[in-house]
């Protein structure tokens, strides 16, 4: 079980902010490619994944990372602080 | 060092002048704020979603790594969520060092990171709907002079 | 844009507010404060000389270069000179812009001006004697950058 | 007749912030050789030129300027504002 979260228009295009989901992929690309097996909606949330950014356990990650060990993933785009 | 991450409003020249006081060795004190600018004449409000425990995590990296790459008595960051008006203060920091030079690079550095490391995303909500603020390539760019 | 050389202390926070209020389409306020540092821990004082009459000229002369040269709202500069003691404020300078770049880069620019190019002398006083503080090359350098 | 004032240690060495002297002199060079060749003070205030900077009528200047119609030279070292 992990924990996936999405922010801004990931969210929107989602529609929640956070799920729990069982999964045995054993990559951030892997589990992408679950969650755009599910639903359009997601589909439409992972369209263009150059266009996304990654935290596993809250720290930026790349898409090939592993997931082994993994409590938290979160999905959003480019960040627009300051 | 100090990281504050809300969603009330703060008096910028009130933490401005605490920041300042009691700065042993500090000659030099940078201070840098942005505001919610109203590019369109129609900005109702902008709304900031930010990624609760990360985002405290990540300002506090940033921040740290300032500290060890420059030499600063001090630095401060507060950054806030949720609702703002147009011109209400979104965010600021403080550098405090000896001399200009590290006080200027270092409250440089922070914000090229916050803008694209910290996990903060602008909305804007104008009369005519809303819509997020796309993150800018030039800012992806900024981060590559450190 | 305005400029003040006073004798008398100002507060940098009050004043950082002040300048940050009313500034339409600004999104980005930078501002420095030059501190009186103790670097021998004997510093009982710091005297400021300067040359009433072409001070206001030559910071006025630096502000509106700053305002010619980059997209700026607003800016400010307050410079004191006479008798000051350790940590007090010197001086402080403002800017305002659209964007990040442009504030920081202005400020910049008026600190390495007034540095150099602003007529004040600081002497410091300390416990064992009093001494004029001399003019560093890196400060003369610094205004080959603009 | 013109007005010249002394900043700083040139104050000091000279004794007095300002006075009002009158010369013939072409450039600020000459007024320069003119003070030395009144009294030790002046000397030792200005046995290094390089050292000094000269504001003609509140503008910054070279000491090779011409000084037809100048009202005020000021004297000073290297400034140290900010």
């Amino acid at each position: 079980m992990i924990d996936v979260l999405y922010f801004a228009w990931v969210r929107e295009r989602i529609g929640l902010p956070r799920e729990r989901i069982e999964t045995r992929a054993a990559t951030v690309n892997d589990l992408v490619a679950e969650l755009i097996a599910r639903e359009d909606r997601y589909a439409a949330a992972f369209a263009d994944t150059s266009s996304l950014r990654v935290a596993l356990d809250q720290e930026l990650a790349e898409f090939d990372a592993p997931l082994a060990g993994v409590r938290e993933v979160a999905f959003f785009p480019p960040m627009t602080g300051g | 060092m100090r990281v504050a991450v809300q969603a009330e409003p703060f008096d910028f020249g009130a933490e401005a002048a605490a920041f300042t006081r009691d700065l042993p060795g500090a000659g030099a004190v940078v201070t840098f704020t942005g505001l919610v600018r109203d590019l369109s004449g129609d900005l109702a409000a902008m709304q900031i979603e930010h990624y609760p425990g990360m985002t405290e995590r990540a300002i506090a990296a940033i921040a740290g790594e300032a500290m060890t790459r420059w030499s600063l008595v001090d630095c401060l960051v507060i950054h806030r969520h949720g609702d703002l008006a147009p011109g209400e203060t979104i965010m600021m920091v403080a550098t405090a060092s000896a001399h200009r030079g590290d006080a200027f690079a270092a409250a440089e550095f922070l914000m090229d990171y916050l803008k694209s490391r910290a996990p903060f995303w602008k909305k804007e909500i104008t009369t005519s709907g809303a819509e997020w603020v796309a993150a800018k390539d030039a800012d992806e760019d900024a981060l590559k002079r450190w």
